[in-house]
């Protein structure tokens, strides 16, 4: 069996994230693959490096793993992040959903991906053509209710 | 006491070090950590308002009290997931 | 490169329908899957066999596929369907979208879902513990544009 | 003249045959098709209302003319996808 949850430098796969969520039950799975594009923002990206506190980030993982198997009944959910120098096309997380029906697939994915960016401490340093840039997105804070509503509500619309 | 100051990303670039021990009063708070790294950091400042911490592993407050040797880490806003935001 | 749409009686692999939708400016990949479940309204169900005709479900695919890349720019989607006799927890189908943004790519893959259960000319005969039934759904219209404004409406919600 | 008519699933197994050929007339539609079936194959008329048509791989109406030689395809209602229908 595969890690339900990872924050590793090795190259991810979706395969191997699928066999994190297999089991009996499921009708429905998902996955869901963030690729590191070649431009942002009217740059052109020449690759990026992403920094972890990885400890930190393993349990928020496991965190939005926990919640949307609390909110979708019979959920079965992994997710991988990839740390470190990634290269135009490759993937920086994969998340994988198992559920018995697939309306519940979609929107536990979905939310899964809206925590991460949420949540998770994980910071991108973009390095494009004349520059670099660190991308910086939400405060992280795990306990501000009023960002995983956000999270629930883009996912159940 | 001593704490050690975890930082990260940008915030970590503007100190010049991600790990640091930093010298705290015996009942300090997240906060008073925060406010000895501006002082001997005065860069961090940038992130006063922005940065969100965790002690221990754990998310915490600036209220939140802190003991000897306690991992402290203050977090600049994150960016995981894919490599833009969404639509 | 893989195809885009094959109804085909081997097993499906989600690495073969990823790769057909591989290219360059992609930030962000779904992919769905349909397992054979082992009940169905409180039947212990045994195998199912999918019976499809085959030239216009293929043709169905196609549009499905269009429809898509029309109504989100810059995606690409692929969707491989089996047919044939299917064991407890092998798929039945598998859509890959790849997208520019995530919103894109989840919308567009359960628009997929929702429009082959409406239009696709493939039909389930269940064989459970006891008997053996014939699943029926939609009446399969491709034409029919209120079936076409729900699946946009579940997808876009 | 001559269509050929093809048949799904359990519309198929009523009538006892995936593929048959049928005579109807040159100005016949898909509408004559099937009423030539159902005379011929009375069980057939239980999908007189839930049936949908192709005619030579398009999606078709029962108004839709036909011409010798054409695949006319009558469709149960689709249950492609996974194998139950989501919540």
């Amino acid at each position: 069996m595969s890690p339900a949850t990872a924050v590793t430098s090795a190259p991810l796969a979706v395969e191997t994230v699928l066999r994190a969520v297999e089991g009996p039950g499921a009708g429905a799975v998902t996955t869901f693959v963030g690729l590191v594009r070649d431009h942002n923002q009217g740059r052109r990206v020449l690759w990026l490096d992403y920094e972890a506190y990885a400890p930190l980030a393993e349990k928020a993982l496991g965190l939005i793993v926990d919640e949307a198997q609390a909110r979708w009944a019979g959920a079965r959910m992994a997710i991988h992040h990839r740390t470190g120098r990634l290269e135009i096309g490759e993937a920086s997380v994969v998340i994988a959903v198992a559920t018995p029906h697939r309306a519940d697939a979609f929107a536990a994915c979905r939310y899964a991906i809206e925590r991460i960016k949420q949540i998770v401490p994980i910071w991108k340093h973009e390095h494009f053509e004349g520059g670099e840039v660190w991308i910086e997105g939400a405060t992280a804070d795990a306990t501000d209710t009023a960002a995983r509503e956000t999270a629930l509500r883009i996912a159940c619309a | 006491m001593r704490v050690t100051v975890r930082l990260f990303a940008r915030l970590r670039e503007l100190v010049g070090a991600g790990d640091l021990v930093l010298e705290v009063d015996a009942d300090a708070t997240v906060a008073d950590v925060w406010a000895t790294l501006v002082a001997a950091h005065p860069a961090a400042e940038a992130y006063a308002r922005s940065m969100s911490c965790a002690v221990n592993l754990e998310y915490a407050r600036m209220t939140t009290a802190v003991s000897a040797g306690d991992e402290v880490a203050f977090l600049p806003p994150v960016s995981g997931g894919e490599a833009r935001r969404g639509a």
